[in-house]
């Protein structure tokens, strides 16, 4: 069989090594490997869609094989329906992103390498079924986001970048603790993440408590959950245009992926236990990043803080518990992946020609951009949750799931609903709407290549948002199997 | 008589030492400026280490039990032959020796080996007390070589005092289990220890001769001389300190404190554990600020024993196993950093980390493995330093000391940023001042780089080799 | 027949004026003759014990001979040293040397 | 027999693609190509319309997605309310867009124009065929949408984009409880098709706050008090748009949407009784305003607040039909008096009826077809407004008595303030030297097909046609049967109409002041608090808005000074013990052997403490 997997893993990886032996003057050659080993991982995941078996709530296209034996680590891939929508997200945003990545001026031969690594990784975390493979995965996904952010960031990239390794490193050791626990719970040792959750859902209530809140750590700041997102907006911000993209696009759904995939299968009473907490912060992450989004004056700041609102949503529906809050959960993922992928790419876009993000020195762009102006307005649409878009049906799916759980709780934080269409609706009018901008000049409209790389994510937004089935239905069997294992 | 015949087979490997270490003398006495003397010692490290194989036929117990041939000190000997290569090998492109006597350097490195190589079969604590004697005297020299640098001398001065006084204690030490017992045989200790060790005497000794061990691995608080030493001495020399010495110290610690007095000596776990913990957040907390490379270097190493250590605090298999890989890991890890110092330094000629700025532009080879070997340090996977911590981390989880690996890896992330600092001058920020063009190629240099880099992240991903050479090592020891 | 914890006690008292002198000398001969010190309680010690066990290997007696071989090693390469920091810093008191810190 | 019901909003749809991406190569066409679009969905709506009388009704269509183990159907449903608002959108949305080809003739973004009008159509035929609550909440989404989009259509200016702002954000306050509502509706009844509404059973409660939850997104999209902010100001739009969304169709939808889920409403007294009340309220608040208020447009808008206000006070007295009738005469009338404001504007460039006067006789289409809507508004019978206003106040009358006299009231003021505005902008005599010419034919086609509906339309739900309109929303339908209108209503209404217009007349017309000298000095804290409409803006405005903001700015300073700064802090602790510690290092030997000695001593002070005390 063909290891479609590792093929998706490992890829960008051979890309990465292309790069490496490339003279370092060959800049649009590496542009090319890099792509096309970006399109054909993208095409593997599309492969890997039409290939996915819905009904299905096992592993599929597992590939396991013994790796460390001595400590009876496997190297064992597979997806089911809470990974293969994921799995395709990042094949997409990472070919976006790296068609996107033009503005990257200096230094291309490392950026390529690293971001094929970082490709790499992201992948790995979303495949791997071995909590030890998994771990290395997600560790390292760091170190070359480390430096995408801190060599071709904005003027404060040394300090986010070293905050946000520090940070989500401090979430993950302890999430490292809780694995090796894991691993001497069951006899044999294993590090298999589907057979252990038989093992440790027998455990005593207050070490799945400990396990649970030692993984939540990790999660929680990736996610990023409030009060663990202050890395979040400082990243985001400097990062390069297609680092954000991913940064938002995927690595935020790591940790939500984690709770799906660790938190809840593993523990579940640790869950049900915490399952209203993680709605009271899920309410908190909605309303406060809505509010503090609200305040913002930089643009990215702004979409960086709509990025903890959203993740708040997946949070309500992931505590929800039952079914439609699930699958709201997963679709939001997805969809936040796609809209605010689609934003952080159309900020840039007005950053190259206006070099500032500050939302008060625009205005009237709908006049000399108006190609710009549509995009931007649809993307914003889509992420304040517009019925007929995609951001609606996962945010009402999470909201619905919610609601049957916790009913005043899910009614405030629908008001996150009111501020989020304030603050995208504000950032329209200082951006598009008003008198034209002093200098109408440097403001050309979009070219070819930019509004291929919009295309086919405003495309998905439509489509998911018309038929939510094209991406429920991958779901929908792991989420039944999920909700029957936790109860 | 037949025993000791064996034990001449035994010693084989650092017969060959010796004989090449006289050899580097006597060339030295003739020329002193041949380049080839440093060839001609790594060549004799080669011939030991393939000798070394052979010698492992010998008996048990050799030299009326002076020595032992047991699997640690196979272990202990092989690690030993690595880094005596390595620091021989980072030594001949080192530019500040580029004037010294070379016969007289490359005679004492080979001496500090020999007697590492001793230390790691001792079995009776007459041959410990010697050998760590024979391993401080010649470091000390070593730290004061260069004789015309204030910094220099001073390390040796401050080495040796220290020194002095620490093996003086673990003499006492000694002096005082040998009163309480009347032997001074690990073996025979092993029989008698159990009765003696509700004496206050009893403890109050294993105290002192714990001075003289921490001394030699910079456990907290015996750790005192090492930045000093390691920012003074030759930089070759500071890796020899930090890995070789450290190895025999962490060899005494295994062979006196867990597997002689270890089940009867009931403070020990925590007693470890508590220093362990105190050794890596201190040499982690201080290496945040530290701006000299060597200085930083030495307050990781400390932080590093106390990982090692902790190994031995829990003192379990799994324990002992984590232990012993991660002082495999260190030796490749630690010993490959100072490489890099020593390159910078040459085509800098200097050790201040803001003067590593935008290093990368200017020797990327080194950068990147470099920057593999912090991170390696640092304990990032997929490096063998991860697996390493993966490990103790483990050994203390499984000894349901949860509270000690948390406290490893708080300690691991505040690390990660001081190495990442290094990284974040070489990678993120641009050269200034001039860019000085790069010195001659030094292929010794790169080739140790690159090896111990390719071997941190081979053994990060496939650590099989090494994993079943211990456990192997456990199941006969 | 002078009683053991008697000699015991010399050789404590030894040790302790040893580390005493260590901390508090500032010349570092004076400091090379505390280390004396040190090592030669040890000595006692182990020439006691050796009676003491009444060994008919004579181990305690033989270590006292390595230590004496050892010590005398020892000063050699101590004094090296001084010699060196003397040519270097034109002083032998500890506490003109603190170039290497923090 | 084929059902088309649920192409007729494909073909706008498709239009709005079409000049959206094709715009700059199409321009004038775009404009043809949605009205082309709009007159397809008309003849579908009245194939449909002929369907549903020949028997056809109601069909699904597929699933969209499944909420709580049960498939949410999209489908469509066809039944007496739909097929009248089916016509009514169709009707009015293709003589708006004729209109619109005149009155936005030389806009740059023409095509634009269009496809947001398009898209618009589409989403309202979308929301009147939806069958289940959840399909037309989505519609509901895309017509605030739209709406919008053509409020700040003109975005150059700052006033039309805050307008924009203010109605998506006003009405979403509305949809987030319309939302809460469907939760709360399928928590309660699992289910929400409109058809099973009626069968539906759940806790008492939950269904009474979820009719509640769902009127609270009627009072956002229809503009009741106190969400009724937004609609005078997205004035600020082309007037074209203000005919078709905020007169006719889409803030209708509202009612639509409280008379779609009348069965939920009657089944709880309570309920009708607040949408009776809130209707009142701002029936008679509008009004009210709308009397001394001197925009031609903003006029309109309050008074479109009043009529719904009117049309909901209606539902809320149990007037099914009755509140639907007024809808679609209210459709037609409306439509065609913004329209006719519109020509005048496009005429006189101006909106403050005190400077104009005397235009009928220069435009005279625009003129006779003003005095028609306004005489339609007013109650003067026959035209149609006399119908559906009766019908509302005979519900009213008897077990309602505080409802009927605001009703009534409201009827006196509307007649007084629509007299006021023909009077003050029509006749009289020129107050300013402002140019004014007649609109060209496509402007004027559209006028006088509306005003033939604002003459007729009402004659359908009359007496002398023996209340068809009734008894054909009545069909299939269980609704509670209503009360004919009395003579003595009838009377009444005529009465109150004819009071206001002569009122007008005799205060614009004989005294020609705005207001008398002695009114005004007595009345001028009323007349102030009408001109500053009842304060309600600035209240909100310092009641939430800027709270609002400060508490973002807040957070905001919160998350830098409180989050971040622990996280910043505990960094910081930790480098900052980095420094000390090295302090320690003092460079001094003997410090060195001093501190070592210390620990052993420490050291051994603890095991000697355990071995001797066992510790």
């Amino acid at each position: 069989m063909f290891p479609i997997l590792s093929w998706l893993v490992f890829l960008p990886l051979g890309g990465a090594l292309v790069v490496f032996l490339l003279p370092k003057k060959e800049v649009g050659l590496m542009r090319g490997v890099a792509l096309v080993s970006s399109l054909a991982v993208l095409i593997l995941s599309l492969r890997l869609c039409l290939g996915f078996a819905q009904g299905k709530t096992e592993m599929q296209f597992v590939e396991v094989s013994p790796w460390i034996p001595q400590m009876n680590v496997m190297y064992f891939l597979g997806v089911d329906g809470l990974s293969v929508s994921l799995v395709f997200l990042t094949a997409l945003l990472g070919f976006l992103a790296c068609a996107a990545s033009g503005c990257i001026l200096h230094r291309q031969k490392e950026y390529f390498i690293l971001y094929q690594l970082l490709m790499t990784g992201m992948m790995g975390t979303f495949v791997a079924l071995d909590f030890f493979l998994f771990y290395i995965f997600w560790e390292l996904v760091l170190i070359p986001m480390y430096f995408l952010i801190g060599i071709w960031g904005g003027p404060r990239r040394e300090y986010a970048a070293m905050k946000f390794f520090l940070y989500t490193l401090a979430g993950s050791v302890l999430m490292l603790v809780a694995i090796i626990t894991v691993y001497f719970s069951a006899t044999p040792h294993s590090f298999n993440m589907l057979e252990l959750r038989n093992v440790t859902s027998t455990l005593d209530f207050p070490l799945q408590i400990f396990l649970f809140l030692a993984f939540f750590a990790a999660f929680a700041i990736k996610v990023p959950i409030f009060p663990f997102h202050t890395w979040l907006p400082d990243a985001h911000v400097e990062a390069p245009t297609p680092i954000s993209v991913i940064l938002a696009g995927v690595l935020l759904k790591l940790g939500a992926y984690g709770f799906f995939r660790i938190g809840f299968p593993l523990f579940p009473a640790a869950a049900h236990y915490f399952s209203f907490a993680l709605a009271i912060l899920g309410l908190l992450n909605v309303l406060y990043g809505a509010c503090v989004a609200m305040a913002q004056t930089d643009f990215k700041k702004m979409i960086a803080y709509s990025s903890v609102s959203h993740m708040g949503f997946v949070l309500l529906g992931l505590a929800a518990m039952n079914a439609t809050g699930f699958n709201g959960a997963l679709l939001e993922m997805f969809n936040h992946g796609i809209i605010t992928g689609a934003m952080f790419l159309l900020v840039g876009m007005l950053y190259d020609r206006a070099h500032t993000r500050d939302l008060n020195q625009f205005g009237g762009l709908s006049g000399p951009m108006p190609v710009y102006a549509f995009y931007l307005t649809f993307c914003s649409l889509a992420s304040l949750g517009l019925p007929g878009l995609n951001g609606f049906v996962g945010e009402f799916l999470s909201l619905a799931g919610s609601f049957a759980s916790y009913r005043i709780l899910t009614a405030i934080s629908a008001l996150g609903l009111i501020i989020t269409a304030g603050y995208f609706l504000y950032m329209l009018q200082r951006v598009l709407f008003g008198p034209i901008a002093t200098n109408p000049r440097q403001y050309s409209d979009l070219q070819a290549t930019e509004i291929l790389t919009l295309t086919p994510l405003t495309i998905i937004m439509i489509v998911v948002g018309f038929f939510p089935i094209v991406i429920l239905q991958f779901q929908e069997t792991a989420v039944q199997g999920l909700l029957k294992w936790l109860f | 008589m037949t025993n000791q015949i064996q034990g001449l087979s035994f010693l084989f490997p650092e017969a060959i030492l010796v004989f090449f270490a006289i050899g580097c003398c006597l060339w030295g006495v003739f020329t002193n400026r041949s380049a080839l003397i440093g060839t001609y010692a790594l060549l004799g490290v080669a011939m030991s280490a393939l000798s070394l194989p052979a010698s492992f036929g010998a008996g048990k117990n050799l030299f009326f039990g002076m020595l032992t041939n047991d699997p640690f000190s196979a272990f202990f000997r092989q690690v030993i032959l690595i880094v005596a290569g390595l620091a021989i090998m980072i030594s001949l492109d080192y530019k500040d020796l580029d004037r010294a006597d070379l016969g007289e350097y490359y005679f004492f490195l080979l001496t500090i080996a020999v007697s590492l190589m001793l230390a790691a079969s001792a079995n009776n604590l007459l041959m410990i007390y010697i050998s760590l004697e024979s391993i401080s005297l010649v470091s000390y020299i070593m730290a004061g070589y260069s004789k015309r640098d204030i910094f220099s001398s001073e390390a040796g001065m401050k080495y040796f005092l220290f020194g002095a006084v620490s093996t003086g204690m673990t003499l006492y030490g000694i002096s005082l289990i040998y009163g309480l017992l009347g032997t001074l045989s690990l073996p025979a200790i092993v029989g008698q220890c159990s009765t003696i060790m509700s004496e206050p005497a009893a403890g109050l000794a294993l105290l002192l001769i714990l001075v003289g061990f921490g001394f030699k691995c910079s456990l907290v608080p015996f750790h005192m001389w090492t930045p000093d030493v390691y920012q003074g001495a030759p930089t070759p020399m500071a890796a020899l300190f930090s890995v070789g010495s450290k190895t025999v110290g962490f060899a005494f610690l295994l062979r006196v404190f867990v597997l002689t007095f270890g089940k009867n000596f009931e403070s020990w776990p925590l007693l470890a554990s508590m220093l362990a913990i105190v050794t890596m957040t201190l040499g982690n907390l201080t290496a945040l600020e530290q701006t000299n490379l060597k200085r930083l270097l030495a307050y990781s190493t400390i932080a590093q024993a106390g990982y090692i250590f902790l190994g031995l605090a829990i003192a379990t298999p799994m324990g002992i196993k984590a232990f012993l890989f991660y002082l495999f890991v260190y030796a490749l890890m630690n010993m490959g950093a100072f490489g890099a110092v020593i390159i910078i330094n040459n085509s800098l000629k200097s050790e201040q980390l803001e003067d590593y700025s935008g290093f990368y532009r200017r020797d990327p080879l080194t950068a990147v493995t470099f920057a593999i070997l912090l991170l390696s340090l640092a304990g990032l996977p997929p490096l063998a330093g991860f697996l390493a911590k993966f490990f103790i981390i483990a050994a203390a989880v499984e000894a349901k000391l949860t509270v000690l690996a948390g406290i490893v890896v708080i300690n691991s992330v505040v690390a990660v940023y001081y190495y990442v600092r290094i990284i974040k001058f070489m990678f993120l920020h641009e050269p200034s001042g001039q860019a000085a063009p790069p010195g001659p190629c030094r292929l010794h240099l790169h080739l140790v780089l690159v090896i111990t880099a390719a071997a941190n992240l081979i053994l990060g991903l496939w650590p099989h080799a090494i994993l079943g050479w211990i456990t192997n090592l456990l199941r006969m020891g | 027949m002078i009683p053991v914890h008697f000699l015991l006690e010399v050789s404590a008292v030894l040790f302790c004026a040893g580390i005493y002198g260590v901390l508090t000398r500032r010349n570092v001969i004076g400091i090379l003759i505390s280390i004396e010190l040190i090592l030669n309680a040890a000595n006692l010690n182990l020439v006691l014990f050796d009676r003491y066990w009444g060994s008919t290997d004579g181990l305690g007696q033989i270590f006292a001979l390595f230590i004496v071989a050892i010590a005398a090693a020892g000063s050699v390469v101590g004094l090296v040293l001084v010699i060196a920091i003397y040519r270097n810093g034109k002083s032998i008191f500890t506490d003109k040397f603190n170039l290497l810190k923090w | 027999m084929v059902n088309v019901a649920h192409l007729i909003p494909l073909f706008p749809f498709l239009a709005f693609w079409v000049n959206i991406l094709l715009g700059k190569t199409l321009h004038r066409a775009s404009a043809w190509i949605s009205i082309i679009a709009s007159l397809i969905s008309m003849v579908l709506s009245i194939s449909t319309a002929q369907g549903f009388l020949a028997g056809a009704g109601s069909y699904p269509l597929g699933t969209w997605l499944t909420f709580f183990g049960q498939p949410i159907a999209f489908g469509v449903i066809v039944d007496p309310l739909t097929v009248m608002m089916l016509l009514v959108v169709t009707v009015v949305a293709t003589l708006i867009m004729i209109y619109s080809v005149g009155y936005m003739g030389g806009d740059p973004h023409f095509s634009r124009y269009f496809a947001y009008m398009s898209l618009f159509t589409a989403s309202m035929l979308g929301l009147v065929l939806a069958d289940n609550l959840l399909m037309l909440y989505i519609f509901w989404e895309g017509v605030g949408l739209c709406s919008y989009l053509l409020i700040a259509f003109w975005f150059e200016r700052p006033a039309a984009a805050r307008a924009g702002l203010k109605a998506f954000l006003t009405t979403r306050i509305g949809d987030t409880g319309l939302l809460l509502g469907i939760f709360l509706l399928f928590a309660a009844t699992g289910s929400l098709s409109f058809t099973d509404l009626s069968k539906a059973n759940g806790p008492e409660w939950m269904l009474m706050a979820a009719a509640l939850l769902i009127f609270s997104g009627a009072v956002g999209k229809s503009a009741q008090f106190p969400l009724h902010v937004w609609l005078p100001d997205a004035m600020e739009g082309p007037t074209a748009v203000s005919a078709l969304i905020h007169a006719a169709t889409m803030v209708a939808a509202g009612v639509y949407l409280v008379a779609r889920c009348f069965v939920l409403f009657a089944a709880h007294p309570v309920c009708l009784e607040v949408v009776a009340v809130m209707g009142g309220i701002s029936a008679l608040m509008a009004a009210s305003i709308a009397s001394v208020n001197n925009d031609i447009k903003k006029v309109l808008a309050y008074s479109t607040i009043s009529q719904l206000g009117l049309m909901m006070l209606g539902l809320g007295v149990g007037g099914y039909s009755a509140g639907t009738f007024h809808l679609m005469t209210h459709a037609f009338f409306k439509a065609l008096l913004f329209l006719c404001a519109g020509s005048i504007i496009h005429g006189v460039h101006t909106q403050d009826i005190r400077l104009m006067g005397g235009l009928f006789y220069r435009m005279k289409t625009t003129g006779i077809t003003f005095v028609i809507g306004t005489l339609a508004i007013a109650g003067v019978p026959p035209l149609s407004g006399f119908w559906s206003k009766d019908e509302i106040l005979a519900q009213a009358f008897g077990p309602h008595p505080v409802l009927f006299i605001t009703a009534l009231l409201t009827s006196f003021l509307t007649a007084f303030y629509m007299a006021r505005l023909m009077l003050l902008v029509l006749f009289g005599k020129s107050r300013s030297e402002l140019q004014t010419h007649e609109s060209p034919v496509t402007m004027r086609f559209p006028l006088v097909v509306l005003s033939f509906f604002a003459l007729f339309a009402g004659l359908l739900g009359s007496p002398w046609m023996h209340h068809a309109f009734q008894k054909f929303l009545a069909f299939q339908v269980p609704y509670p049967s209503e009360e004919a209108p009395s003579k003595f209503v009838m009377g009444l209404s005529i009465g109150v109409s004819l009071l206001g217009i002569g009122l007008a007349y005799s205060i614009y017309i004989l005294h020609r002041r705005f207001l008398p000298e002695g009114i005004r000095a007595q009345f001028g804290w009323l007349y102030r608090l009408l001109m500053n409409k009842y304060y309600i803006d600035e209240i909100y405005e310092a009641v939430f808005v800027q709270p609002f903001l400060r508490l973002c700015r807040l957070s905001f300073r919160f998350d830098m000074a409180a989050i971040d700064g622990v996280v910043n802090g505990i960094a910081n602790l930790v480098r900052r013990a980095g420094g000390i510690l090295r302090r320690l290092q003092s460079g001094f030997v003997q410090n060195y052997l001093l501190i070592q000695t210390i620990g052993v001593l420490i050291v051994i002070m603890t095991l000697l403490g355990k071995l001797c005390f066992q510790f």
